[in-house]
């Protein structure tokens, strides 16, 4: 058992105590608990990376919690999506260096801390759902993300953040029931809880009916928490109106959590032999072209900034399950490397959108215009995360839709690749309006001519991601080479 | 219909289940979405349980002359887990609901709508 | 078989010019800085690319892979001798370009961003002209497309903006279908690289064969303007004039016709097209075009309108010569790549410096023009007898060829085409020349010559159309660049028949 | 570089400098432009008459200069053909020039036209040595653009009117012969002049017939073959008189030029006859000589009744040579010289009578020779030439033109002949009648005019007494009629 | 018509469940998969694995000890997100007159009650500690100790009469957070003693003293740090 093993457990733990730390810690010194929850995430960070490391190394492995083998104890286990851990710790902690100075802006100065405990404890419930390799477990940290998620939209300001929370508060946890239902019916068919061996086990059912139900309830449930049309109606509301930081980090990371649980929902009952996975993988064809389309134009018509960025993940997301409903090699693999790829591009988004929004003051589109000229770094980097979100080669976005096209193509489906292209298209229509706002029209409102840059550490994390969000697209080829072995199992079923 | 008989514990679940999801999704009132939103969580808990269930059992304590048959500890140990979160649910979306009747005036969803 | 030779340059002509521009949006503040960033940028990539003439001459190939970001997708520089070629024109363009727009641009707003964006152009085109692979000319071309936006869009009113959309909504939905057409070529035929010959020989699906053509040729077809993908062009005149030359002469346009030609000669392949016979619709599109951009031309009073209109007639010569698949047609293609951004880019300048001048913009404002601007009007006058097709001129070289090329191919309608077209050209370009130096408007016309700064670009770009015209073998020019390209899409061994 | 050469670039280029020269010069000082025009010209005519001269036994070289693109060179040749075109040329532009001192008026305008003007005859006499189809078409090109300026020179709404139609012909034209000549480098690959024609014309019947065709409808634009005469009845009047003498006297034959250059030296006698195309050539030429022949009797004004000549003199040309016998073509080159002088004459009295007494309408001449006795004789030596009495100029061409068609035995062609001279003298007879019929009748405005003195009246005697020696001389050695027997020879009975 | 909907689709989702459920293995079998597999496993164990007699808290303590966790996680996080979540501004226009403020306004309380509140208080905190600290034999365990707690103190406040005091009420603000974070603060001391004492995370000593502690710290943890959230999703949904 080597110490990466460990670090398993250390991934969810290290930034849930830490977060249950803050609070009792900094209550005196509200400010400060920044730099203990950088530190913290930044130590995660540093685990999943060694996690990674051994992954490479030696392929999946598991960790048997309290040393309990399974199906008695939780295992989690570490495999190559789990491995967005990474990414989205690296996130959680960019978002963490931009909440430096735009939190107290918009937080009570009492409440600084209970905001990066909530962060913290995201990114703990986030990590324990990505490596769990149990059901309940699964629901449990998917709890703990969502009930962190809830409150940090509600941590705005205005009535529209209490009223997106509870929106989104209540589809979540009707989701979350259809999960917990789900789980109960494997259960109650194979007496565990380990996916692996519920998985085996299965087969053995007297009945698919159930099992069928099950997985249905788990890909719905997943597809609320994943923002997939029509399920979607939560996030625009949610995402518009939470605080800038966490609108990355619920559009970049939360809502990932929901895809890739779908992907291991998928991954594990796929083998099920009775079980005919290809109705539910047209169903994710289908409703994903339907999101990319309608996310797109829903966002075409929007005047506000941020809502109109929500809509850009609804689209995004359509391109993730097109990808995985083509389930072929290519396209699934791109689909995997979206997930990761749209995180960084949207968290960049939001973030730079977040830092014009704060130094102006300003949130509608059409109020923006020349704010380039006062903020030229943070309108940059939106305007880079914009082609990159539309997929303008060679950014990250490119390659998820390179692929998920040519996967559309391998699979005799040329209309869904126009699907892709005509997305991208539209993608592009309101970036390039959102850039032509902010850089090629003279300033309509006081407030742009008096905004200043935003200061260093928002910078920092715009800057940082915006290059990742272009950058990335030069890495594809080896961010698919890594996510290609933890494809194949998807791939039979295509 | 003797399935229906023997597995009548599993379809009263469903059908508590089903009661709380009409209320959801019927009422307009948060409030009474939330008391929907519970009435389903206790269903699932219930259908849990039941899987867990053993005729004529006895609860899962394990002193020197324990005698079974035991009915099932996990279910028991989830249904705990899940009793938690739902409270800690329920608190948080009262606690909203107590913010959007401050904020928005209203709890009816069908006339904050209108807010803004 | 070329000879290839793994070098720096075919990345560091682009880069330098790059680097360069983000010292103009670095340091740009400064009059004279941006003027040393620009002409670097264009002089360093000038003597780069011109460096690499003699080697490709004598048959090398100089090659350099900067990494494989997708599978199969790889961002790669080549260069042969269709792509230096391109590249000559532009670089050599692009200095003159960017000397005249330093003077021209005196006293404008964000001179920094117009400089930044128009060395990025520069920088981007020539990575276009060496692209290696479908996926790198993709990738600059829509780079260019973003790059150019800024300068159309330069004086931010109204029109310009209204031109910008326009010019972004053709573009981008070209580049889209480009996208699409390379997702096919790369799903059928598991290669984005230009071959000489084609990379699609394996590919029995004439369906899939059909969707290809019609997605790339129409995409790079918008920037190419060939109707009815043309719509941009007209309202893109808005732009500054130095920008209406990079859209019309240099960059933009060409970067459009080249990729169709790429996509004919090294996508397709000349063997394959003939047996599939889509390039006669091409070249039936591309003579309407010829003949209605020329129509529309005609109707145009404003000097720059009816620029633009004639360049769309002319770029379809390029289409029409590439889609006619026989080496003289192909040698048409490719120096009428030259040919057309010579001529053109001096009407542009003078349409450019008489605004500049006189604030005259149309044509039946430029009564007696030629007294007050007489080197100016030379220049116009040798640019218009150039597109008429008169001998010794660059446009004569263009005709000739593809008039044989067409013959060859068995398509004398063509030539017929060609000789209407050099009639109508005729027709537009003689009444300027008419009213320029045949009618006064009874005013005394002083002597206003342009400034030197301005003059200088169109003298020399002037004097290269007669150069082009009538030295094309001289060892400086390109021609015989020219020649080997079209040997090697071709096969060729010996002379061009 | 030898001079032989040389002087062929020199004769092509020294009118295009002089003319730059002299518009710069004469602006400032009009004695020094006129020395500059008059020695320009006058070095010019003797350059390619001592040309003509040299090369009249044949091809007295020629030079390859620049190559546009591999295959398509600009060649210049000195052959018999091209310098005895291009001495006509040189002649009949010196005249022109310098009549165009006491036609124009005294200003700056004038020098732009003589730059013009010096410019075209540069780019004739590049046609005229053109090697091949290529050369050819680039100075046929230019000129005729060169023209137009001078053809609109008075710029007054005919004129301009005039031009413009002038243009559209003449562009045509150009389009036509430029898709001829592609037509013939795609049948025959590099095409220079070949006296016999190519031998390697390949091709199916039908594309060679339209080569053919092409080219012949091109350069039959500027030949005046009707149907495509439209531009000479405006173009002639509207131009100022000394262009009008240019435009009637050379550049129609210009057209001329190119078709015989086509005819004989790119398809070849053998060729033609075997295309079946001459009779359809003459057929066209002869319905040109009668139809246009027949318009002029029908026309009162002057430069347009000559003009409508022209056509009618250049259709016997081609009509001539539709026989390609040797005898014929001999007299259709001499033709060639002869109308030049004889119809640039005729055209510098109609702009003199015009000056001098505004008369333009041949009804307005009556009792001109009262007033203007040396212009009136003038005027009736050249007509009674250019109806071809004996010994006038005209004569010696009409009689060897006769004499080749019924050597050809093409009598039909040979009745036309003459029924065209018939015409030709009832279109000129009442010219020469009225200027001599004595008039009182105050309502002819000339009726108080003196005789024009200076330049104008000394270029029509040279031109009157051109008519009277080449009439009286023309057998001489060096004389046209020399030359153009050597060249017939040549292009007919080509040296092996 | 929503309700018509709504009907329509429990319907259909009813016998959508109905048929599923089943067909699953008839409850209260002992030979189902539920009980022949992992349970059987726990009993077979018997309390010598799990490490107590009964076996929900063994199973909930030790053999899914991360669950656990996350559990108490997630009831603390709830009450984070109620501090954080609740209304930042006070009472707005909207809410109109009829909103009472609970903050001033004394609820008269019976002295009987409130005296019979006060007597009970002690009795039942001693039975909350009884059910936590026997958690691990008897039925029951932290949670439900921590819920009898804070329903007891949450009685307290409710019928002390002293609900105008917000503060320093039951403890000192620096403590209280603390205690609020027990349940997540000593499941993560439990992962690292578990590192360090047998070598995996969440796991429990191998000794059975050291494991009997262990498991009655965890459950005091739970159990305290429960009641603590809980009184403090009380009052902070009462104060709003």
């Amino acid at each position: 058992m080597s110490a990466a093993a460990h670090g398993l457990a250390l991934v969810v733990l290290v930034p849930i105590v830490g977060g249950a730390l803050i609070p009792a810690l900094f209550r005196r010194f509200p400010t400060a608990a920044w730099g203990f929850a950088l530190a913290s995430s930044a130590l995660t960070l540093a685990i999943s990376i060694s996690l990674i490391r051994r992954l490479l190394a030696e392929g999946p492995f598991s960790y048997a919690a309290g040393g309990w083998p399974p199906p008695y104890g939780v295992a989690l286990h570490f495999d190559r999506f789990g491995a967005a851990i990474a990414v989205f710790s690296m996130i959680t902690l960019l978002v963490l260096i931009f909440s430096r100075r735009y939190i107290p802006a918009v937080v009570p100065i009492a409440r600084i801390p209970l905001y990066y405990a909530l962060v913290m404890i995201n990114l703990g419930g986030m990590n324990g759902f990505l490596v769990t390799g149990d059901l309940f477990n699964l629901f449990v940290f998917m709890e703990v993300f969502s009930v962190s998620a809830y409150a940090l939209v509600a941590m705005a300001r205005g009535p529209q953040a209490g009223l997106a929370a509870i929106k989104y508060l209540l589809l979540g946890a009707v989701s979350s029931l259809l999960v917990l239902f789900a789980i109960g019916l494997i259960f109650a068919q194979t007496g565990t809880l380990n996916m692996a061996d519920a998985a085996g086990r299965l087969d053995a059912a007297a009945s698919i009916v159930p099992t069928a139900l099950a997985l249905g309830a788990l890909t719905i449930g997943f597809m609320v928490k994943a923002a997939l049309f029509p399920l979607h109606v939560w996030l625009p509301d949610a995402h518009a109106s939470a605080p800038a930081p966490v609108s990355a980090l619920l559009s970049a990371v939360v809502v990932k959590a929901g895809v890739i649980g779908i992907i291991r929902t998928l991954q594990t009952f796929s083998d099920h032999g009775s079980l005919q996975l290809m109705p539910l993988q047209s169903l994710l064809i289908w409703l994903g072209a339907i999101a990319v389309l309608w996310g797109a134009v829903a966002a075409l018509v929007q005047s506000d900034l941020k809502r109109l960025l929500a809509y850009s993940t609804v689209t995004n997301i359509g391109y993730i399950f097109i990808g995985l409903g083509i389930g072929s090699a290519t396209a699934a693999s791109g689909a995997a490397v979206h997930i990761i790829n749209h995180a960084v591009i949207k968290a960049a988004l939001f973030l730079a959108a977040g830092a014009l929004i704060h130094q102006s003051g300003l949130r509608h589109i059409d109020d923006l215009r020349g704010l380039g000229e006062r903020m030229p770094l943070s309108a940059l980097a939106l305007g880079v995360a914009l082609l990159a979100v539309a997929g303008v080669p060679p950014t990250a976005g490119f390659v998820g839709k390179w692929q998920i096209g040519l996967g559309a193509l391998e699979t005799g489906r040329p209309l869904l690749m126009g699907v892709v292209i005509v997305g991208g298209l539209l993608v592009l229509t309101y970036g390039v309006r959102i850039i032509n706002t902010l850089f090629f029209r003279p300033p309509l409102h006081v407030r742009v001519v008096t905004s200043r840059e935003a200061p260093p550490s928002m910078l920092a994390a715009i800057l940082l991601l915006a290059a990742s969000s272009f950058l990335l697209g030069l890495a594809g080829k080896p961010m698919l080479d890594f996510v290609a072995p933890a494809i194949l199992p998807l791939t039979d079923t295509g | 219909m003797n399935v229906l008989l023997t597995h009548v514990d599993y379809i009263a679940a469903v059908a508590i289940f089903l009661v709380g999801l009409y209320i959801l999704l019927v009422k307009q009132n948060l409030l009474k979405k939330i008391l929907g939103l519970n009435i389903m969580e206790t269903a699932v808990f219930a259908f849990i349980v039941t899987a867990g269930m053993t005729d004529n059992g006895v609860p899962p304590l394990l002193g020197p002359d324990a005698v079974g048959p035991f009915a099932s500890p996990l279910p028991h140990a989830l249904v705990l887990t899940g009793i938690v979160v739902a409270v800690s649910i329920t608190a948080l979306a009262l606690a909203l609901i107590v913010r959007v009747k401050r904020e928005c005036g209203s709890v009816e969803l069908n006339e904050l709508g209108k807010v803004e | 078989m070329p000879i290839e030779l793994h070098d720096l340059r075919p990345v560091l002509a682009p880069l330098i010019s790059a680097l360069c521009a983000g010292g103009v949006f670095v340091m740009g503040t400064s009059g004279r800085w941006r003027a040393i960033w620009s002409l670097a940028a264009a002089g360093l990539k000038f003597v780069i690319v011109w460096s690499m003439l003699p080697g490709t001459l004598a048959g090398s190939v100089y090659i350099f892979r900067v990494g494989e970001i997708l599978p199969g997708l790889s961002i790669a520089f080549r260069v042969d001798a269709f792509g230096l070629f391109y590249a000559l024109v532009t670089a050599t363009l692009w200095v003159l370009t960017t000397v005249y727009a330093l003077a021209y641009m005196k006293g404008s707003h964000a001179l920094k961003r117009f400089f930044g964006f128009f060395a990025l152009c520069i920088s981007t085109t020539v990575a276009i002209a060496f692209a290696e692979n479908l996926f790198t000319l993709f990738l600059f071309y829509e780079l260019l497309t973003v790059c150019t936006y800024p300068l159309v869009i330069h004086d931010q009113d109204a029109e310009a903006r209204r031109a910008g959309r326009k010019y972004l909504a053709y573009t981008l939905c070209g580049g889209a279908v480009i996208l699409a057409g390379m997702l096919l070529v790369f799903h059928s035929a598991g290669t984005l690289s230009l071959a000489e010959g084609g990379i699609l020989g394996d590919v029995d699906d004439h369906r899939v064969l059909l969707l290809i053509f019609l997605t790339l040729v129409g995409g790079f077809g918008v920037k190419a303007a060939i109707m009815p993908l043309h719509a941009w062009l007209p309202a893109a005149m808005v732009a500054p004039t130095p920008v209406s030359a990079l859209l019309h002469a240099v960059a933009v346009v060409k970067a459009g016709a080249f990729g169709v030609v790429r996509v004919l000669y090294d996508v397709f392949g000349v063997n394959l097209l003939k047996s599939l016979g889509f390039a006669t619709w091409l070249g039936y599109l591309a003579g309407f075009t010829i003949i209605a951009g020329s129509i529309m031309a005609l109707r145009q009073n404003r000097l720059k309108a009816r620029l633009a209109w004639s360049t769309i007639s002319q770029l379809s010569y390029i289409l029409l010569a590439a889609s006619l698949l026989t080496p003289a047609a192909a040698l048409a293609a490719i120096i009428h790549l030259a040919n057309q951004a010579f001529t053109k880019i001096t009407m542009f300048f003078v349409a450019g410096a008489i605004e500049h001048n006189t604030g005259k913009t149309h044509i039946d404002q430029l009564d007696g023009i030629g007294y007050r601007m007489p080197w100016t009007m030379a220049a116009f006058t040798i640019a218009g007898l150039s597109f008429m097709g008169v001998p010794l001129l660059a446009g004569f070289i263009t005709k000739w060829y593809l008039s044989l090329g067409a013959l060859a191919a068995d398509s004398g309608g063509f030539v017929a085409l060609m000789a209407l077209s050099g009639l109508l050209n005729a027709a537009y370009w003689l009444p300027i020349i008419y009213r320029a130096y045949f009618r006064e408007t009874g005013i005394p016309q002083l002597r206003e010559e342009t400034p030197w700064m301005l003059l200088a670009p169109i003298g020399i770009c002037a004097g290269y159309v007669i150069l082009l015209g009538t030295g094309a073998q001289a060892p400086l020019m390109p021609f015989s660049l020219a020649e080997s390209a079209v040997r090697l899409a071709f096969g060729l061994e010996g002379g061009i028949p | 570089m030898t001079l032989t050469s040389l002087l062929p670039l020199i004769a092509l280029a020294l009118p295009i400098i002089g003319g730059l020269a002299a518009l710069g010069a004469g602006r400032r000082n009009r004695r020094l432009g006129i020395a500059v025009v008059a020695g320009t010209a006058v070095t010019t005519f003797l350059i390619t008459a001592l040309l003509a001269l040299a090369a009249k036994d044949g091809l007295l070289r020629e030079m390859t200069l620049v190559q546009i693109a591999p295959p398509v060179w600009i060649v210049f040749r000195i052959d018999p053909l091209g310098t005895l075109f291009a001495a006509t040329v040189s002649g009949l532009f010196l005249l022109a020039l310098i009549y165009a001192f006491g036609y124009l008026p005294d200003d700056r305008r004038q020098w732009r036209f003589h730059a013009f003007a010096m410019a075209c005859q540069g780019c004739m006499i590049g046609v005229a040595f053109a090697g091949n189809l290529v050369t050819l078409l680039v100075f046929y090109e230019l000129f005729s653009l060169l023209s137009y300026p001078l053809i609109t020179h008075d710029r007054t709404r005919v004129a301009v009117a005039a031009g413009l139609k002038y243009l559209v012909y003449i562009i045509t034209g150009g389009a036509f012969v430029w898709a001829g000549i592609i037509l013939v480098f795609h049948l025959g690959g590099e095409i220079r002049f070949l006296p016999g024609g190519l031998a390697d014309i390949n091709g199916s019947p039908g594309l060679v017939l339209a080569t053919f065709a092409c080219l012949v409808t091109g350069f039959g634009v500027k030949a005046a073959l009707m149907p495509l005469h439209g531009w000479v009845p405006d173009a002639h009047p509207a131009a100022p008189a000394p262009f009008s003498a240019v435009l009637s006297g050379v550049m129609v034959a210009t057209g001329v030029f190119g078709i015989l250059r086509v005819m004989f030296e790119i398809f070849g006698v053998s060729r033609l006859i075997e295309m079946g195309v001459l009779p359809w050539l003459g057929g066209i030429a002869g319905a040109s000589v009668l139809l246009a022949a027949a318009r002029a009797v029908g026309e009162d004004d002057l430069k347009r009744r000559l003009a409508w000549s022209t056509i009618s003199q250049m259709a016997y040309v081609l009509m001539a040579v539709s026989t390609i016998g040797g005898q014929a073509v001999t007299g259709a080159f001499v033709h060639i010289t002869h109308h030049a002088f004889l119809k640039g004459g005729l055209f510098f009295c109609a702009g003199l009578v015009a000056t001098v007494t505004g008369a333009t309408r041949i009804s307005q001449l009556r009792g001109l020779a009262q007033r203007m006795p040396v212009t009136s004789l003038a005027l009736t030596v050249l007509a009674l030439g250019l109806v071809g009495i004996p010994p006038l100029s005209g004569f010696i061409s009409k009689w060897l033109l006769g004499l080749g068609l019924a050597d050809a035995g093409a009598m039909v062609r040979l009745g036309v002949m003459l029924a065209g001279a018939l015409l030709a003298a009832v279109y000129l007879w009442p010219i020469i009648y009225r200027i001599w019929l004595p008039t009182d009748d105050p309502r002819f405005a000339h009726s108080h005019s003196r005789e024009a003195s200076g330049w104008m009246l000394g270029i029509l005697i040279a031109t009157g007494m051109l008519a009277v020696i080449l009439g009286t001389a023309a057998t001489l050695p060096g004389f046209p009629l020399d030359l153009a027997k050597n060249a017939a020879q040549w292009l007919v009975e080509p040296p092996p | 018509m929503r309700k018509f909907l709504a009907l329509v689709l429990i319907a259909a989702l009813g016998a959508v469940l109905i048929a599923a459920v089943v067909n699953l293995p008839e409850p209260g079998t002992t030979d189902s998969p539920v009980h022949t597999h992992v349970s059987a496993g726990y009993i077979k164990g018997g309390h010598e694995a799990g490490g107590a007699d009964n076996l929900v808290t063994a199973v909930l303590l030790n053999y899914r000890a991360i669950d656990t966790f996350g559990e108490v996680t997630v009831i603390f996080t709830a009450l984070i997100a109620v501090l954080a979540a609740t209304s930042l501004a006070g009472p707005t226009e909207r809410s109109g007159t009829q909103n009472i403020d609970l903050k001033t306004t004394r609820v008269p309380v019976s002295p009987v009650v409130s005296f019979v509140v006060r007597l009970m208080a002690p009795f039942i905190a001693t039975f909350a500690l009884f059910v936590m600290l026997k958690g691990h034999e008897l039925p029951g365990g932290g949670f439900q100790g921590g819920v009898v707690l804070g329903a007891m103190l949450i009685l307290l406040a409710l019928f002390s009469g002293r609900t105008d005091k917000t503060d320093d009420e039951e403890l000192p603000p620096g403590l209280r957070n603390w205690i609020r974070a027990a349940g997540p603060l000593v499941f993560g001391a439990l992962g690292l003693t578990g590192l360090v004492f047998s070598g995996w995370l969440f796991s429990l000593p191998d000794h059975p003293f050291w494991r009997e502690m262990v498991m009655i710290g965890l459950e005091l943890g739970i159990g305290i740090g429960g009641a603590a959230v809980l009184v403090g999703l009380f009052r902070a949904l009462r104060e709003g």
